[in-house]
């Protein structure tokens, strides 16, 4: 079984993912990602017709059954603090992030 | 036998009718825990001592607190003669993805680890709102992702109560070990394919995994959107039947929460199973497995002891009237475990861009050279080696370029396997059944870090559960018996959408009709501590 | 802590200034056993249970009420003034190896179980005289043919009090269990390769093999005669010098017994190791395994983690004023167990053709043809595998046509083991060192079953203790520290023939100086339970 | 690593020890005889000068450390019926044993 994940693709993956690996945890995971990769061929090998659709989830969710959108309307909070005290750093109510990489137009 | 050790439908018997009071149900569970739970999981644990090897870990959050003032309440309420709800007094435990106010919420997780939530998951709330007392958030493997609770950052992890030298499955582990142990009479687990059921096997209680749909996801931290499924894990049929009845049901938090009508589970469950036709399924009784390396998979028949276990409830079963169809076929069981891999990491994947170090969870205590670099750092440091497994995977595989030969194409299987259902489940079809019987798992517990860190053959462990996940369709594990080794077997009933019912129905037939077997009579491990 | 806890010589304390009394010890002794041990070792036992693999079963047979009988007498002599003697209300096991009058002693074989002894053996008596009490008989290998426990015919096995799920070493496991768990403070163990120092490390206990010749072997069932030593195992190198000083000595009734005299042990103990020279030799810290199938050999470093305890060892000593030689060479330790598989063997067969199902012991159940069909079905039935494979191996190694290249060479290349100890200890030699300093095994306590049934690997645990006696020279085995699992590590002292004295001051100038190193303040896992 | 013990060596020496084996069993002994022998085969390779004489046991045994052995007297047993009871069949103070095997002489 060929490797399919290259280092190549896998640093890739590294950096579309937001992580940094270090070599030990690379390894490991570039590693599993080939043995998952040759656990999963079958599913070409699977006949599958043309007009087997795609199942997004496997329960038949009819109209009868479902209970619509909420309306989109505003809801006060009655605790913001709750909810903003679980950020690591903010600043008048406001989160606060390093720089945001951006590029200046002349 | 102390308080700790009667049912959930005891208990709540018990403290309405004042034979005991909600306050000593928790002080029992509070001593069991003390006796057996041994130091709670934390991150940077250190290495195992001697007595962490002999104690559950089933908990990472201890809430007693808030279970004793619920308990006082409860009992004021019985004292002033109100309805003290269905679970009056009745000791649970949460499975730690579940949002609980005010409480750590963690997800097993680095990540996640100094949340504290600022709402509660819907099934929480309502089971609280029947009387249960919150003792605590019990461990599972990190995000849900694993088999054996091993991943959790949360160390000590879980040991199986009936052999302490043995792991107690996953996702759910703790819930199942919490149980099992006498710690709490239930817990609230999730399953996305087979989180709940495979522990439950393992730790010798029941679980069920709801139909999709019939229990609200509010506050549950997503794993597989379009899989996951909280559910109940109890020591017998009917306390998993209150407690399913007590969670149903539509909540206007979860679009996806259907406005089916809840039955009443507890009525029907000593209804029998006369006339009720249970088929086996081949397709069943052996398993795929790939070959480390090639891919290439060999079968191989479940254990001779699971077999015989599932064969004798069927005979059990048709000694009470049902009917048995065997050789149903489930031709497409086998691809549950591939197309799982891809449909699971996608999602996985997607639910796992939102914790980046900026709104809440844990932030690198580096120096970050701009807003990327914090990401980078703060998910590197953050997340375990399964959460990073995932999201890779599911990128890959979600990419243009694979898409349609990964993603899409593992949706379309997913239709083949709903269909192997809706045919078996079909009254006009060629084999109707009302439900199947099948092993849960295709093996007892195995040893702690013996399948550990092999991310394919840990989600093998899953290989006759998963099915049921992309159907949607609910199913409930039983213990079936005990292996030579004294390890517990899992029996497994699957039935067509929303009818929750008939699998209790025909799980309470069972319990009753081997109320007496010897199995029945053994004690897990953990009581001989 | 309670009075088990407490060393012998405190316990001796205790009941001679009337601090506690004899049946007190004995009390808090049963209380122990009763607490840990679990159900005693027997024949025909079933499966293991639960709780099972939650206890130590370090008995075969307990005599609570011979020791019952002499608590009340030693109690009765502290108060009437009269000396109790030195292990006065001392709480004992004997390895069920030793002829104990009126009580079972089995060899932990089916062929003696039901064998009881019409006499004692000399230690055992000599340990009685000075007011020890007998508690009972424990566990072993079948005939002490093994380094686990595992062959015993008496069932369920002991398990290790660190590590439940692990062995506790042998033959002596028994012996070495029951002093970790606090069970007794004494145990009589015996040492043909190894069998009391190896379950000693593997324990964490002080195991001390005599000078062969130094204890009568008068009540030992024998294996390799010319190889055996009884010796005492404890908590730590006062009692086991105390054990020592009541059991050494010559015997008229063992012809093998040396009439050397008797120091004081307890004396000497205090002595300190200014100007002694201790060794270290490379050849002990290197082991060599052979392949499976092939019989080729490779040779590897001993762990780490065992390399840097004796490391630390001669540190400590160093800085206590003992001098430190490097490189001792001992070429030939080697070669200790290929000439072991041949010796033992032959000796062993040798002694076990009295088991014929005739004089004493076990008889088949099955009519005979004639006496030679019921020596053939008597021994095929009342032998385990390890038995009956000593007793093939013995005869073919010492077969006419055979002993030359097996026999007869083993026993020369015993005498090149012989001489490497000679030169070390050579005061006139080129190295001359009062004691060498080794690893006493070359891995911490298996897992159950790992190693069990390959019994070339099961040999190989006694690499680093064989050439001692081949030798027959002492040797002592102290606790040296733990690995990162928690499990002991044992450290080794030899030395010349019947200094036993030297390696107990150094063991004890040992002790004193690592007292408040933490891994002493550790419990086993058995205080747990 | 050629089989030393073959099945007929093995037979022999079962019947020469007095056994009897299950075929279980007997797969295993001659099995672990044949690994063990194999362990040992290293004594053949050790360089043994002509003149190391073979040590019975190890330690020496002068006759300063000697007892002596005892005299070979008769000494009474206080109780022969503690020792005849651990037999499993006897009969009037003998013990019992089946048909001696023997040829008749003629």
């Amino acid at each position: 079984m060929p490797e399919q994940i290259t280092q190549e693709i896998f640093e890739h993956l590294v950096a579309l993912a937001a992580l940094e690996l270090n070599p030990d945890e690379a390894e490991y995971l570039r590693g599993e990602l080939n043995h998952q990769l040759a656990a999963i061929q079958e599913l070409s090998a699977i006949p599958l017709d043309a007009d087997i659709p795609a199942s997004l989830h496997g329960v038949p969710f009819p109209v009868e059954v479902r209970q619509g959108l909420r309306q989109d309307e505003w809801q006060p909070y009655p605790e913001p603090q709750t909810i903003l005290k679980q950020a690591p750093e903010t600043s008048d109510g406001y989160i606060v992030v390093p720089d945001i990489p951006h590029t200046t137009l002349e | 036998m102390e308080l700790c050790d009667l049912s959930a439908y005891e208990i709540a018997q018990h403290v309405r009718s004042q034979k005991a009071t909600a306050v000593q149900v928790l002080e029992s569970c509070l001593e069991r825990i003390q006796k057996v739970d041994g130091r709670p999981g934390a991150l940077d644990a250190g290495e195992l001592t001697a007595e962490d090897r002999l104690r559950v870990h089933a908990f990472i959050t201890l809430t007693e607190e808030r279970a004793r003032a619920q308990a006082e309440e409860v009992d004021r309420k019985v004292a002033a003669g109100e309805d003290p709800g269905l679970l009056a007094g009745v000791p649970v435990s949460i499975k730690d993805i579940f949002c609980v106010q005010g409480t750590p919420s963690t997800a097993a997780s680095r990540i996640l680890a100094n949340f504290v939530s600022p709402y509660t998951a819907t099934s929480v709330a309502r089971m609280e709102e029947q009387g249960a007392l919150v003792l605590g958030k019990v461990n599972l493997d990190e995000f849900t992702y694993g088999s054996s609770n091993e991943s959790s950052a949360f160390q000590p992890c879980p040991r199986n109560p009936w052999n302490l030298n043995h792991v107690v499955g996953g996702s759910s582990g703790g819930s199942a070990a919490s149980v099992a142990a006498g710690e709490v009479a239930l817990s609230l687990g999730t399953d996305t394919a087979g989180s709940i059921r495979q522990p439950a096997a393992f730790c010798g209680v029941v679980g069920l995994k709801p139909t999709y749909g019939r229990v609200s996801r509010y506050g549950l931290i997503a794993f597989g959107s379009s899989l996951d499924c909280p559910g109940p894990m109890a020591r017998d049929v009917t306390d998993a039947a209150m407690m399913l009845q007590t969670i149903a049901g539509p909540d206007p938090k979860d679009a996806t929460s259907a406005t089916v009508p809840v039955p009443d589970y507890i009525e029907a469950l000593e209804e029998g199973v006369q006339g009720l036709r249970i088929g086996l399924s081949p397709d069943y009784f052996r398993i795929a497995i790939p070959d480390a390396r090639t891919g290439k998979y060999h079968t191989e028949p479940v254990p001779a002891e699971f077999e015989q276990a599932v064969l004798r409830a069927a005979q059990v079963l048709a000694e009470m009237g049902a009917e048995i169809i065997e050789d149903v076929p489930m031709p497409n069981a086998r691809y549950g475990i591939p197309a799982y891999f891809v449909i699971s990491r996608v999602e996985a994947a997607s639910n796992l861009h939102r914790f980046d170090g900026v709104k809440y969870g844990y932030r690198t205590q580096r120096t970050p050279a701009d807003l990327r670099d914090l990401y980078r750092k703060t998910r590197a440091e953050g997340f375990g080696l399964q959460p990073k497994l995932r999201i890779l995977m599911g990128m890959y595989v979600s990419a243009a370029q694979y898409s349609e030969q990964y993603y899409q194409r593992a949706l379309r299987v997913r239709t083949l396997i709903r269909r192997d259902f809706d045919q078996a489940f079909d009254p006009d079809g060629a084999v109707y059944v009302d439900a199947l019987l099948t092993p849960t798992t295709p093996t007892p517990a195995f040893p702690l870090e013996a399948v550990y860190g092999d991310s394919v053959m840990m989600q093998y462990a899953d290989q006759l559960t998963v099915p049921a996940n992309h159907a949607g369709i609910p199913g409930v594990s039983l213990p079936g018996g005990l292996t030579a080794e004294g390890l517990p077997i899992g029996i497994q009933l699957l039935g067509p959408d929303f009818r929750e019912d008939t699998l209790l129905r025909i799980g309470r037939a069972y319990e009753v009709a081997t109320q007496d077997d010897p199995w029945r009579q053994e004690e897990p491990q953990s009581a001989h501590l």
